[in-house]
């Protein structure tokens, strides 16, 4: 039952990866860079929630989600806009050195405004719920149903809709799906709009379930590289049991290894992954699915 | 007298990081984000032998060649990748090392760090000072510098470069070219092992939290700032890095105003290499060069 | 691009060339973490060596001079408080320096204030190794050794002779365990699972239940606020019965803030202080009336405490050289009751400490009484 | 009225240029084959001519509008269509959603949908393969559906590159069967045919390109007699 526990624990911790891997891995599919600075995207989405939530606004939390939301999505636009587009002829390696920079940028202005402090949405507690000898906490609860609504909603968006085909196809071959007509310019910005607010709502969970801090989007970034890697760059449904694969494993090894090596199983998986497999343990070919 | 000699000191040993990461990043054309860890891996070999009462020249020599036998490990499991790929290998490689540094109490004391690590002694026997330490670190930066410029004339240098410069010529390579990266990264990890160790036994003091994605990142900023693919380019790069961080505790901000200095300090360094990727991606110094544009 | 990058160049040389400041106050130098991950701290810390600095200079400054404090960042790195200290030696020309938090960033300076004979002072370091860095070397907060034993006579006293010991991975949870263990297995405790737990992380829900598969009645839980706040939290949501006893560095009202009801019934040790002395009181006071809008921080008494000390020190000093300083801070500790209770300090520059022990009743921190 | 007409078209990658002043015509139900030795600039025609490079000198009129200043969408609604060489499909899409795709220049959904059933009826395996990725289709198949993505289309002028490329002859008779097929509909082609003689042989006109130049043009059979042709391009 312990080791039931422990995969449970993996599964839900490896949902939240996978929210964050989802956005991560599109913007990899279609531009072709990783993007550092979709950590911070995480840690904007709760900061701007915690803003809505403080005076003057004062708005319930489930209000505030709303427009903290918006606001990511806003600054994931610009950055689009102001960074990456000029940017898109350059070298990948430029691009990923950008993304590296706006990280900082972000991130210390995010520390500029709100401090380095630690805060907190005082989110009630609530013991958690029993099934036989298994507990789930509510919080746990709630990041599954995220995770599970978002991605089925991800899910419907591209194997149902003209814009979620025609963003596959972007992946595939962006300069085919020029040809075709398909607009560029509205996919890349749906991409964007997907990404951030994938992070925003994961960056707002996670808060929930601790506290808000400065770094809360890198310390979650490098675990989401490991699970885009793992389920192959741009390939959504891999990222998710990526996610979901590192989530167990790091939680399976608390219970042999000392949890100081929790976070060297993630990056033990990186290297094993790219080493044995390094299309994804799904994909052989480049390409969205 | 002695902050000078301080800032040389860290400027020269950057410096010298910072032209190893340049062997492989503007040569190769290699995004080694792991690169600290040979940094770390040279500072805990130095360290650990100098305060186990083994002389510090021996301590030194392993460092550099234990820095570059991992080097070569790392080399031949990962080379096979390449781009972003072979970064995200790196930096998972990176921070690995690190929690081992961290984790293994045994060896590294863990998060208590090593402290009391010797300086070289003179012939005299009296440990050297700053002034000297700083004659010792020039000489090293010289060195490599020179060894640095001659690879670059020399054909393995020109080699890389056509590498770098064009792909199809690079795929004709074949596997000389993985031999060619091969090489790079050795090298390029028996220097930044120096650097560590020069490192150690300057600062006396080491622990796994100098050894984080913070420092490759700095490093990577003295490299591209410069100019990739030039000695002298991550020299000038690192100077201004430097000199920018701690001209900041020069500027007269009022005391309430300091807890905003730093995150505005890494808002500056941010805003800067996204800049430099926008306005000029090939760095300062390289139109002295004729590098080429993006 | 030339143009500008010697502009930049010119900057940074009339930036090193600008006049220090006017001599006509008594200046000592802080290394404080006003950035990285300890920055969560730094604030309070600067907060009240501030609250201290104002008090002083109303009250005559040092020899009729205002006291002053020059604060370096140290980015809470041990590269940047070796930066910071070289800075504050050679340019301002200090002859006292506040040391930074964190050991390990504290251990790197101390050869280096040992070797300029600068007077270093501590006010949250709590590693054992620091008694061995020197002579100039001091602190107003007691030694890891101390903090573990009192955290062992805890749980004894509290009779639990089995514990689950669990600490934050870094050098003074590592620190600290040790101590404990040590302390603790002396006197005939049993350790029945000991792990550490990584910084910053946010979900500890796997570890917790390496916790309570070892239905332990106790658990030792040495960590920061961060992360004690979300251990505390997750173990409630599962339930887990267990009682927590926990270090200093948790004894904080935003820990109390973030866990909510989960922190209620935790026990901690921490080097105490009454707060019923009028020092604490005047403290208390001062402090809410600066600062209205935050609470009491972590080690703010200390970084308090050893402002006003070595304010009493720079002024019963003859003379400015090291050693008439280092002689002052021995005079000045000699029974001086602090905030945080005696101050005198022994041949290794440690002070001792009375152990006491908190618990939050009612969202609260209050003394644990039994 | 001439369909396409290219004017003294100079074009090239960056400072490497490629042509020199080409120039051709195709009229309304015509086929036009561009053959010539390799690096002749056969494809750098093709993507001058949608836009891909930009022209630095000369004109390209469709319809006799200047192209220059269209985006693709609008060439595609106006029927100017290009397939480029080798990857001209969606791999991970699925057939059908490939098909779909062309529902960018469509003017409607329900035009797309009438269209994709006259596609199923023309090619009965891609109505059974509709749902499975593209991908696992083979080389000729995959040309065959983005010619069947053309259909969809029904473009007034295909550009195509080399759709004989990597293919086993019996594809390549039924590659061009289909091509001749859609231009009895009313579909005019310009293609580029590294197989020239096949190339020549379904053509209405050809041109025969060198270096950035036209060489030599005539209607497909004219070519194939011409002696020094048949030395050059066809291996005997």
């Amino acid at each position: 039952m312990y080791y039931l526990q422990l995969v449970i624990n993996g599964i839900i911790a490896g949902s939240m990866y996978a929210l964050f891997a989802v956005g991560l891995t599109m913007v990899y599919g279609v531009f072709r860079f990783i993007n550092f600075a979709h950590g911070e995207l995480i840690a904007l989405g709760a900061y701007s929630a915690l803003f809505f939530t403080s005076p003057p606004l004062s708005l319930p939390l489930i209000w505030a989600t709303a427009p903290a939301v918006a606001c990511t999505v806003c600054v994931g636009l610009l950055q689009d806009r102001l960074v990456f587009q000029p940017l898109c002829h350059g070298t990948r390696m430029t691009l990923l050195i950008a993304s590296i920079g706006l990280s900082y940028l972000l991130r210390n202005a995010i520390q500029f405004g709100f401090g380095s402090d630690l805060l907190s949405y005082n989110v009630d507690l609530a013991a958690g719920y029993e099934w036989g000898p298994i507990i789930v906490t509510r919080m746990q609860l709630s990041m599954l149903i995220t995770a599970v609504v978002f991605l089925t909603f991800l899910y419907w968006l591209f194997t149902r809709t003209m814009l979620g085909k025609a963003l596959r196809a972007v992946a595939d071959n962006m300069e085919l799906a020029g040809i075709m007509g398909i607009p560029l310019g509205r996919v890349n910005r749906t991409v964007w709009i997907l990404a951030a607010t994938f992070a925003a709502v994961g960056g707002i969970l996670l808060a929930m379930d601790t506290s808000l801090e400065p770094m809360m989007g890198v310390i979650n970034l490098l675990k989401a590289f490991a699970a885009v890697l793992l389920g192959g760059p741009g390939n959504v449904w891999g990222a998710l049991i990526g996610g979901i694969a590192i989530g167990v494993a790091e939680n399976l090894s608390v219970a042999v290894l000392s949890p100081g090596y929790k976070d060297f199983i993630a990056f033990a998986v990186i290297l094993v992954m790219l080493l044995f497999r390094p299309g994804g343990i799904f994909s052989f070919q480049k390409g969205m699915r | 007298m002695d902050y000078l000699l301080h800032i040389a000191i860290s400027t020269l040993i950057y410096a010298i990081f910072a032209m190893s990461l340049n062997l492989e990043l503007g040569y190769a054309g290699l995004y080694n984000f792991g690169h600290i860890a040979f940094f770390g891996i040279g500072a805990y070999t130095s360290a650990l032998m100098a305060v186990g009462g083994l002389p510090i020249p021996l301590g030194i020599t392993s460092a550099m060649a234990l820095a570059g036998l991992i080097g070569a490990g790392l080399a031949f499991t990962v080379l096979r990748l390449t781009g972003d790929y072979f970064g995200i290998a790196t930096l998972a490689f990176g921070e690995m090392m690190r929690l081992l540094f961290l984790n293994e109490r045994w060896l590294t004391k863990g998060p208590m760090g090593i402290p009391g690590i010797p300086r070289p002694t003179l012939l005299g026997g009296m440990p050297a000072d700053l002034l000297q330490y700083l004659m010792f670190t020039v000489a090293c930066t010289i060195l490599v510098f020179l060894i640095l410029h001659r690879l670059e004339t020399s054909p393995f240098g020109r080699a890389l470069k056509v590498v770098r410069e064009d792909e199809f010529v690079a795929q004709a390579f074949g596997k000389n070219l993985l031999s060619l990266k091969m090489r790079c990264i050795v090298v390029g990890s028996v220097i930044a092992g120096l650097a560590g160790a020069l490192w150690a036994h300057y600062m006396t003091y080491i622990s796994p939290n100098d050894f984080t994605l913070q420092g490759t990142i700095i490093v990577l900023l003295c490299v591209v700032l410069g100019g990739k693919g030039s000695p002298s380019g991550p020299l000038l790069g690192t100077c201004v890095v430097v000199l920018l961080q701690e001209s900041l505790r020069f500027l007269p901000i009022p005391t309430d105003f300091g807890r905003h200095v730093a995150p505005l300090q890494g808002m500056v360094f941010g805003l800067m290499l996204v800049l430099l990727m926008l306005r000029r991606p090939q760095g300062l110094i390289a139109e002295l060069h004729g590098g080429r544009g993006a | 691009m030339m143009g500008s990058l010697k502009k930049l160049l010119g900057l940074a040389i009339v930036l090193a060339a600008l006049p220090v400041w006017a001599q006509d106050a008594v200046e000592v130098g802080s290394i404080t973490p006003l950035s990285g991950k300890l920055a969560v701290y730094g604030e309070g810390f600067q907060r009240a060596m501030n609250l201290a600095l104002e008090e002083v200079n109303a009250a005559g400054g040092i020899q009729g001079k205002p006291l002053k404090i020059i604060f370096e960042d140290n980015g809470s790195t041990s590269q940047g408080s070796v930066s910071a200290i070289q800075k504050l030696i050679t340019v301002h020309k200090v002859p006292i320096i506040f040391g930074p938090a964190a050991s390990s960033n504290f251990l790197a300076i101390c050869p280096i204030a040992q070797q300029n004979k600068v007077v270093l002072i501590g006010a949250e370091s709590a590693a054992a190794d620091i008694s061995q860095c020197g002579s100039y070397v001091f602190r107003v907060f007691p030694s890891d050794i101390l903090q573990g034993r009192g955290g062992a006579e805890l749980a004894k006293e509290l009779g639990y002779r089995k514990v689950v010991l669990t600490y934050i991975n870094n050098d003074w949870g590592v620190g600290l365990a040790e101590a404990f263990k040590d302390s603790f297995t002396e006197s005939g405790g049993e350790i029945i699972d000991e792990f550490p737990h990584e910084e910053g992380k946010s979900d500890y829900r796997s570890e917790i239940l390496r916790i309570k598969q070892s239905n332990a009645p106790a658990v030792v839980n040495l960590t920061y606020i961060k992360e004690g706040a979300a251990m505390l939290k997750q173990a409630f949501e599962m339930k887990v019965k267990t009682q927590w006893i926990m270090g200093s560095a948790s004894k904080s009202p935003k820990l109390v803030e973030i866990a909510g009801e989960a922190a209620e019934g935790i026990i901690g040790t921490y080097p105490t202080f009454s707060q019923d002395t009028p020092q604490y009181q005047h403290f208390k006071t001062a402090w809410e009336k600066a600062y209205p809008e935050s609470k009491i921080g972590v080690f703010a008494e200390y970084n308090y405490d050893m402002v006003n000390l070595t304010a009493k020190a720079l002024n019963l000093a003859v003379e400015s050289t090291p050693e008439a300083l280092r002689e002052a801070l021995m005079e000045a500790g000699k029974g001086y009751q602090g905030v945080t209770g005696d101050k005198t300090f022994d041949e290794n520059g440690d002070v001792g400490a009375v152990y006491g022990k908190w618990t939050v009743t009612d969202g609260k921190i209050v003394d644990y009484r039994k | 009225m001439k369909l396409l007409e290219v004017r003294d078209l100079h074009a090239g990658y960056g400072r490497v240029t490629i042509l020199f002043g080409i120039s051709l015509a195709v009229m309304p139900r015509e086929i036009v084959c561009l053959i010539g030795p390799n690096g002749a600039g056969k494809s750098t025609v093709l993507r001058a001519i949608v836009g891909q490079l930009p022209a630095t000198r000369g004109e390209i009129l469709f319809e006799e509008m200047a192209t220059a200043g269209m985006d693709p969408q609008e060439k595609g609604t106006r029927g100017l269509i290009f397939i480029p060489q080798g990857q001209n499909i969606f791999p991970s899409l699925t057939v059908t959603e490939n098909l779909e795709m062309a529902g960018y220049l469509l003017p409607d959904r329900e035009t797309l949908k009438s269209r994709r059933e006259e596609v199923f009826a023309v090619f009965p395996w891609i109505a059974q393969r509709r749902h499975r990725p593209a991908r696992e289709l083979s080389g000729g198949q995959r040309q065959m559906l983005a010619l069947a993505r053309v259909l969809l289309m029904q473009p007034k002028l295909v550009l195509l590159d080399e759709p004989s490329l990597g293919l086993a002859p019996l594809m390549v008779e039924e590659i061009f069967e289909r091509i001749l097929q859609m231009n009895r509909q009313g579909t005019s082609f310009l293609l580029v045919e590294q197989n020239a003689r096949k190339g020549l042989a379904v053509s209405h006109r050809a041109y025969v390109l060198e270096q950035g130049r036209n060489r030599l043009q005539g209607t497909g059979r004219e070519l194939l007699t011409n002696p020094q042709v048949q030395k050059l391009y066809l291996g005997g």
